[in-house]
């Protein structure tokens, strides 16, 4: 093999990110200063970005040795990723010091798991899916627990670790069977035997578990339990980070597998991933709006989310770039509404998230966080023009066009019962009387990370062609040529 | 041609058992000594695919999952070891604050 | 563009929203200059949709001043504007109903302290809701349609939420819910309908225009119509999904009820027209019974309901629940006349249910309290307050002369014309309506002087300018009506050929 | 003069405007001035029309288009024919009269400039209803005069019963007007067209039997509600509870007449239906005894003359119903003059006595006020018809074509010109003759009205006496002047039958004064015992038959009881509750879900299990 045959450049970001990972590591063995070192992983992620938007501006690259592509689809997923990962650590600046959080393991983990996540959006081979799927996961049970001064912590990052081992299993045995019955383990292989042995139970049953292994990831009910509490027990950048990347890695390689590898048995898997939505949105909503506690309120928002964007990926080809624009918008506004909550959290009491009470009169005290908090609430209702009401609308439209219609219904019906609970937060901070608390945070970083989240979430609602134009037809390089 | 179709079953009934462990004891490190043995029944099912299908890449793929459940072992012991100091217990239904 | 090459609608629509952010640029204290601002802008867009109005060729039926841009096109989604004989007075109503409200508001608006000093964000939303509403008569793609449709609630909480009464936070939710949930399935049927286009013609398509001309399979038109009616009749809103309405309408501050009743309500009556008749003329036709029996219990209930309201407001809110079923009855009946009485009505109720909030409010602001007993003889005190009550009145009565009359006659005409037991039980309305309205003006205005209202102030600056030009409307289009009937004319004619293509009404 | 017509209109709504606007700045000289030299010049007008339309057929006027939509089109223009000119005259013609007495009547009421707007405003939308060319604009006026009363009748809010009354004509009147609508909109979905002269003109090649009944009858419910004939009446007595000229501008001489005027206007139609006309005649003569047998027991003296109106009115139905057209717009006329008149005096004596109304505590006031007696004899002679009045001529034209038509619809006329003698002499005899029952400290206060109040009664007491000659039976003035409208057919020559009904008819007026005279002045102990002797009978009349509590049992209590339970249980309750339950069921899911979410990993992870098994099982199955 020649190492020009490598095509390193393929895997730029993903790269890039590794790099980064490491690079913080090591600063943190010399460098004490934290806020150092995030600017350091900051300069990282940016860098990300950057390259993955001129690789998408670019001309198209070759795939890493069949490995993993670098196709618009993962491109996406990489954008989505790395947007979603600039945002996560700009709003972990401050907070890691105020927590009291190890900036080094911090960072170096929140890097590797976010290039895992690059690399299971980009995989093409059970392998490479594996490995970053194991890369983000065991990245994420740490930085789940990192908060090592408090059980809560501990707790979610054990359930996270037992469940996601547990998923895990299903998962690699799903592969096992996949490449029993098609001889290969490249998806570009298993599509092509795919037809011709379609009923192979072997293959049935390892498409199954696949569809489990990553329903898990995406916290599809009823694989979704471990996420509220995980969710509300990890630091509240952890969560924000992982709600958004965790998820989108887990519904990139999804997409792939399901719509890829297994078009031909679309017939088969949209009724389970059908009925995995409906379960999805309505259980998260109708859980969230019994919660006092707003992190995990996102918790359970998060779930009907992934509900939604399930209904996308019912809707097969016709709906990869509703859940790619989905993944994008989601990534704005939740990592936002975490923003929010960061800044409202202090470090003692509020280690399980902050309470509903306390957004009381947010308005009045800081009226731009509160401004910023609101369009975030308003977006994940799908109000409109709002980043949240176009991703739904492209996923809907998608299952109206795949003959879905029932699915769509469900889908709007569910935002309504959201509606009521996001619109809560919205009274509190709004319409109830300012409580007496103490200042919440201010830090440009943090600053910085809400507003961008917040004027994306508007400009994506507005004027949401750029990004719809860029998923568009995604699908016909699915595999990078 | 049946030992394959043995081994198979046997590795199913390897994850299975695992499978079971795991819903039935109690104790975090049984816990996830179930869930290595449901790693290793897969390991069983490549290995024997593999030499049936004579290809190598579920040989390749046996060692990646051994690496991976290394890792695994050292982040989850990470964090047993952690709660541990919280409380002084391995027993996962005693930690189970978050819920609702 | 539109032919002139001015873009005078999203001028209009827009404007506010400059406004808006204009509201927000000036500092957080200088409440002259943001009221200064707000009625600025209220004003100009009163004057270009007055300008759009005349600029309008009445003798043309279909869509004029339109503009188009694209927006979303891998979606099939653009930015389509225009107005035709039917949405044309809308315009300038809305815009007229903001400037009275900005007006109304110039004294602080909001029943605690905090509300009361938040005039920037207060005015901020109002702007905000002209833009979603204007936007909502203005909008000819169905998508963009929805988005001001649905944006439009957004502002609309904040401002009962906030600057309304004691039980606002209630009131919100649940209007807020509620009418999501109405337009909820409004969505689904949009994008079905963008689907059909797609299905048809190979592309995806939300403009109003084109998809009128789709030739849709049964029973297709009867579900998407119901779905989009669902949300129309819960705006409206027609029995029984109503409940939201006397809640939201009185923990409303008095320039949001008279926003939410003048302007609002209409929404609702629009969208049975543009997107019900005009999209699904079959669907609407074979919905017709329902929805008439629906409009008439409407009639009826909310009639008698407000009969025995304790709350003035509630009273007023119930009658507006009565008017605007007959007006739905107009919509369903579909013929030239009930058409024309449904386009008039439109505009009339704006006026004089505008007119009504505000003594009512103005009611509450000399004596703190809504309640009907806690009234009488208020008359005496306040000669003028007893006129402009009386002549709003009188036009909700449908008193002939004065605005209400002329829509209610044509619509019951109409209606007579199609099912002449509806007419005669919708007529029954009259006299409930006489009733109720008489009965209440009674009570507050007229009786022993109740000792607390003895010293009540009469209207005077600021009260008078708010009232007289609505009351000015109530007379004149009572006497003039064909101000509007004439230029809606040709686009009443084109709505009745169509309804009569599909075999309405025996 | 034709086509000045419309200044008739303009001078009252030009005393509308500047009274409304400046009226309370300009001084209540001022605002007389303004309301009364608004309705004189209109008066003016209307006499010009009057003889200008002499012997026409009709001339049409258009002032603008009102109402184009579609094939629904209103004119604002105006009729001038006999009819509508002959109303206007009157109506112009009391009007002022009564304006003018106003301003003595109304001299030190703190709202006289509202007074006078009112009125002035009532005179305009009185002379839009007779003017009209077409159904709409009629309805405009008749709803428009409505508000007028109500307005009017309520003038003293602060009263309770002043304003109850106003919101009982007004919704009353609306029921009324309701089936007029209705019957605008039949003749629209029949004709095309609400303008007169095209129905009449094509109202025989299109109308049925059935058609033209339904048509009459609807006309006719709105006649009963503005006219106040059974079973419509109820509001008028308590109308009583305006100033008094307006009782006698409003509820004797003009608005209540405009059933007769518009039943007359529609002749065409009516002459079409033999059924409305018979349910016309048989109302109005019911009515016209009805009424006057509670005008008998009644102790107001404005309510007798209400109730006297009502009797009045019935026989104009009366009239019209048998195709008397003509006979029935004689009597609206000569009804005019007196009726006001006795309104007037009646007003004199409150005036006088502060307000006291009750003839009980009245009496001997011949001495005090013998200006006003005189007149309010003239009246009631004329009202009673006592021969060579006026009343005596109309009265006994429409009794004879009453006979003509059917001697049992005579019978009841003739039993109701009896009581109208006795008890509009009963009237008169309490107030005015024998020893005072009044308080002393009032009897002593008693004053004659000014000159501005006495000429109006004087000039109308000389109309009562000679406005019957102009229809007297052999020179038919009105008849002849209506006839270009009316067609009437010239009933058979009068001969030797009409005279004899003359004298029966006098007879009977002069039997029912005499017994007045001796029930009240000769001994006045008997109708105390005749009441208790009869105390059943006399409860049923001063109680007026119970209708009005049938009303409130029937009609308002129910309604009032189902407002109450949508208002106050229904709505929140069911409607409502379905909603808010529907939202606590989505909250109750909600906590449920949440009990599943029990903390444990282990149940956790069977949750993974079940659903691995099923999606497995699903697929393997499948």
């Amino acid at each position: 093999m020649n190492i020009a045959d490598v095509q390193i450049v393929s895997i730029l970001p993903q790269t890039l990110l590794l790099a980064a990972a490491l690079v913080v590591f090591l600063a943190d063995l010399v460098w004490k200063d934290r806020k150092g070192i995030g600017l350091l992983a900051l300069a990282g992620v940016l860098a990300t970005f950057v390259a993955t938007v001129v690789m998408l501006a670019g001309p198209g690259v070759p795939t890493f040795q069949h490995m993993a592509a670098a196709d618009r689809f993962a491109l996406v997923i990489s954008l989505v990723m790395s947007a979603a990962a600039v945002l996560a650590v700009l709003v972990s600046l401050d907070y890691i010091v105020r927590v009291d959080l190890p900036a080094g393991e911090y960072y170096g983990l929140l890097l590797l798991a976010a290039s895992g996540m690059m690399f299971l959006g980009a995989a093409t081979h059970l392998m490479t899916l594996f490995l970053s799927l194991e890369i983000l996961s065991i990245a994420l049970y740490a930085l789940a627990g990192i908060r090592t001064t408090d059980i809560r912590a501990g707790e979610a990052a054990l359930k996270y670790f037992l469940l996601g081992a547990f998923a895990s299993a299903f998962l690699l045995y799903g592969m096992a069977l996949l490449y029993g019955a098609t001889g290969t383990t490249s998806l570009a292989g298993i599509a092509a035997a795919v037809p011709s042995v379609q009923t192979d139970p072997m293959l049935i049953a390892g498409l199954a578990l696949l569809l489990i292994g990553f329903a898990f990831k995406v916290a599809a009910v009823p694989f979704h339990m471990w996420t509220p509490d995980v969710y509300q027990g990890a630091p509240s950048s952890v969560t924000a980070f992982m709600s958004v990347g965790a998820k989108a890695a887990g519904f990139a390689a999804l997409v792939r597998v399901l719509v890829a590898v297994f078009p031909t048995l679309y017939a088969w898997w949209v009724w389970p991933v059908g009925v995995l939505a409906v379960l999805t949105m309505t259980w998260g909503n109708l859980a969230a709006l019994a919660q006092g506690n707003v992190k995990r309120m996102l918790a359970y928002s998060s779930i009907a989310h992934a509900g939604y964007i399930l209904v996308g990926v019912a809707a097969g080809e016709a709906g990869v770039s509703g859940v790619l624009f989905y993944l994008m918008a989601y990534a704005l506004m939740n990592i936002g509404a975490f923003a929010v909550l960061i800044a409202l959290e202090r470090a003692e009491e509020d280690a399980a998230g902050v309470e509903l009470e306390r957004m009381r009169g947010l308005f009045h005290r800081r009226p731009w966080l509160a401004a910023a908090m609101t369009v975030f609430m308003f977006s994940l209702a799908g109000m409109p023009p709002l980043a949240g009401f176009f991703g739904k609308l492209y996923v809907f439209s998608a299952a109206v066009r795949s003959g879905l219609l029932v699915l769509a219904i469900i889908g709007v019906i569910n935002s309504v019962i959201s509606a009521y609970y996001y619109l809560r937060v919205v009274a509190r901070m709004a319409l109830a009387a300012p409580a007496e608390e103490a200042e919440p945070a201010r830090c440009p970083a943090l600053t910085i990370g809400t507003g961008i989240a917040a004027v994306g979430t508007v400009l994506l609602g507005i004027y949401p062609t750029w990004l719809l134009n860029l998923v568009q037809g995604t699908l016909a390089v699915l595999f990078g040529g | 041609m049946d030992a394959i179709r043995y081994l198979l079953i046997l590795s199913a009934v390897l994850f299975s058992i695992g499978a079971a462990g795991v819903l039935i004891r109690r104790n975090a490190l049984v816990i996830f000594m179930c869930i290595e043995i449901m790693l290793n029944a897969v390991n069983l099912t490549f290995i024997a695919l593999s030499r049936q299908l004579q290809s190598l890449d579920g040989q390749i793929f046996v060692f990646m999952v051994m690496a991976v459940a290394a890792a695994e072992v050292a982040i989850g012991l990470g964090i047993i070891v952690s709660i541990f100091r919280h409380k002084p217990t391995t027993d996962v239904d005693d930690v189970s604050l978050l819920k609702g | 563009m539109n032919s002139t090459g001015f873009p005078l609608l999203s001028l209009i629509v827009f404007l506010p929203l400059l406004g808006a952010v204009l509201v927000l640029l000036l500092g957080r204290r200088s409440h002259a200059g943001i009221r200064a601002v707000a009625l600025a802008v209220t004003l100009i867009v009163l004057g270009l949709s007055l300008a759009a109005a005349a600029l309008f060729r009445p003798a043309e039926a279909g869509i004029q001043l339109a503009e188009q841009a694209p927006w979303i096109p891998s979606l099939g989604i653009s930015y389509r504007l225009g107005v035709d004989g039917f949405s044309l007075f809308l315009l300038p109503l809305t815009a007229l109903l903001f400037v009275i409200a900005v007006l109304a508001s110039w004294k602080p608006v909001g029943s605690d302290e905090a509300s009361r000093s938040a005039v920037q964000s207060y005015f901020f939303w109002l702007l905000l809701l002209e833009t979603g509403v204007l936007g909502v008569f203005a909008a000819l793609d169905l998508v963009l349609f929805y988005v001001f449709w649905e944006a439009m609630l957004i502002p609309m909480y904040f401002l009962i939420g906030r600057w309304g009464g004691e039980r606002r936070a209630y009131a919100t939710m649940k209007f807020f819910i509620y009418t999501m949930a109405g337009s909820a399935l409004m969505l689904v049927a949009i994008l079905a309908l963008g689907y059909f286009a797609y299905q048809s013609t190979g592309a995806w398509t939300f403009d109003w225009q084109t998809l009128r001309e789709l030739k849709l399979a049964w029973p297709a038109p009867l579900w998407l119509f119901a779905m989009f009616g669902l949300a129309f009749a819960v705006k409206v809103p027609v029995f029984p999904f109503h409940t939201w309405l006397p809640d939201a309408y009185v923990e409303a501050p008095t320039p949001v009820t008279v926003l939410l009743a003048g302007v609002l309500s209409k929404m609702g009556v629009y969208g049975f027209v543009r997107f019900g008749l005009q999209l699904f003329p079959e669907g609407l036709r074979a919905a017709a019974p329902w929805l008439a029996v629906l409009a008439i219990i409407g009639i009826l209930y909310a009639s008698l309901s407000a009969l025995m309201q304790k709350d003035v407001k509630r009273v007023i809110a119930y009658s507006s629940v009565a008017h605007l079923s007959l007006v739905v009855l107009g919509v369903v009946v579909a013929n030239a006349q009930s058409l024309a009485g449904v386009v008039m009505q439109m505009v009339s109720h704006g006026i004089y249910v505008a007119a009504l909030f505000l003594i009512v409010g103005m009611l509450e602001e000399r004596r703190g309290t809504r309640l009907i007993a806690e009234f009488g003889g208020l008359w005496k005190p306040a000669p003028l307050l007893g006129v402009c009550f009386l002549i709003a009145m009188l036009g909700a009565v449908g008193l002939p002369g004065l605005n209400g009359f002329v829509g209610e006659f044509l619509i019951l005409v109409g209606v007579f014309q199609g099912v002449r037991v509806y007419a005669v039980l919708a007529a029954l309305g009259m006299i409930l309506g006489a009733w109720y309205m008489l009965w209440t003006f009674q009570r507050i205005m007229q009786g022993p002087v109740e000792a607390r209202s003895a010293g009540a102030a009469d209207m005077r600056g600021m009260d008078l300018l708010v009232m007289v030009p609505l009351l000015v409307l109530i007379i004149v289009l009572g006497v003039f009506p064909n101000l509007i009937l004439v230029p809606a004319g040709a686009t009443i004619n084109a709505l009745v050929s169509q309804a009569a293509a599909v075999a309405w009404l025996p | 003069m034709l086509a000045y017509a419309w200044l008739m209109l303009l001078f009252p709504l030009l005393g509308v405007l500047i009274n409304a606007f400046f009226g309370r700045r300009i001084g209540k000289r001022a605002v007389s001035w303004v309301a009364c030299s608004a309705i004189g010049l209109s008066f003016l007008v209307a006499l010009g029309v009057l003889m200008g339309t002499a012997g026409s057929t009709g001339v049409e006027q258009p002032l603008f288009t009102w109402i184009s939509a579609g094939s629904f089109h209103v004119e604002f223009s105006l009729l001038l024919d006999p009819l509508s000119a002959l109303m206007a005259a009157v109506v112009t013609g009391v009007s002022f009269l009564i304006h003018i007495y106003s301003i003595g009547y109304m001299a030190e009421d703190p709202r006289y400039a509202r007074y006078f707007t009112y009125l002035n405003l009532f005179v305009f939308a009185m002379l839009i209803l007779v003017l009209a060319n077409n159904y709409l604009m009629m309805y405009v006026g008749w709803e428009g005069v409505g508000l007028c009363s109500y307005l009017l009748i309520g003038f003293w809010f602060e009263r309770k019963a002043a304003a109850d009354a106003g919101k009982k004509a007004f919704i009353v009147n609306r029921v009324g007007d309701m089936g007029f609508a209705l019957g605008i909109m039949l003749i629209f979905a029949m004709f095309g067209t609400l303008q007169f002269s095209e129905v009449f003109r094509r109202a025989p090649g299109i109308l049925g039997p059935a058609a033209v009944t339904a048509i009459t009858l609807l006309l006719f419910v709105g006649a009963t509600g503005k006219s106040a004939q059974i079973p419509l009446y109820i509001w008028l007595p308590d109308a009583m509870e305006g100033p008094t000229p307006v009782s006698a501008l409003i509820h004797a001489a003009t608005m209540v007449t405009a059933g007769v005027y518009m039943v007359a206007r529609n002749h065409v139609l009516f002459d079409m239906a033999p059924t409305t006309a018979a349910v016309v005649a048989s109302i109005g003569a019911a009515t016209a005894f009805f009424a006057a047998t509670m005008a008998l027991v009644e102790k107001d003296l404005k309510r007798i003359l209400a109730y006297s109106t009502i009797s009045q009115l019935g026989y104009m139905f009366l009239a019209v119903g048998v195709g008397a057209y003509a006979a029935g717009m004689f009597h609206l006329t000569t009804h005019a003059f007196f009726k006001a008149l006795l309104f007037l005096a009646a007003g004199s004596v409150m005036h006088a006595m502060a307000g006291e109304i009750n003839i009980q505590k009245l009496g001997g006031l011949r001495e005090k006020l013998p200006r006003t007696y005189a007149v309010f004899a003239v009246g009631a002679a004329a009202l009673a018809g006592v021969p060579l009045f006026s009343g005596f001529f109309s009265k006994d034209e429409i009794l004879w074509r009453a006979f003509l038509h059917s001697p049992v619809l005579w019978l009841v006329g003739l039993g109701t010109a009896f009581l109208t003698a006795v008890y509009i002499f009963r009237a008169l005899f309490v107030t005015f003759w024998g020893e005072t029952r009044a308080e002393k400290k009032l009897w002593e206060h008693a004053h004659e009205a000014p000159a501005v109040m006495s000429i109006p009664m004087l000039i109308l007491a000389v109309l009562a006496v000679i406005g019957g000659y102009i229809g007297l039976p052999r020179l038919s003035l009105v008849e002849g002047y209506l006839e270009p409208v009316l067609h009437a057919e010239h009933a058979a020559e009068a001969g030797a039958t009409e005279w004899v009904l003359l004298a029966v008819s006098a007879l009977i007026a002069l039997g029912g004064i005499a017994l007045a005279y001796y029930l009240y002045v000769v001994r006045p102990a008997v109708p105390a015992n005749l009441s208790k002797q009869f105390a059943p009978l006399y409860t049923l009349l001063s109680r007026k038959y119970y209708v009005d509590e049938f009303y409130m049992a029937v009609v308002v209590e129910p309604l009032r009881q189902v407002g109450r339970f949508i208002a106050e249980l229904f709505d929140p309750r069911v409607v409502d509750g379905a909603v808010n339950g529907l939202a606590r069921l989505a909250g109750v899911c909600g906590e449920g879900l949440g009990t599943l979410q029990n903390g444990r990993v282990r149940s956790y992870a069977l949750s993974i299990l079940v659903g691995v098994v099923i999606i497995l099982g699903y697929f393997l199955l499948r």
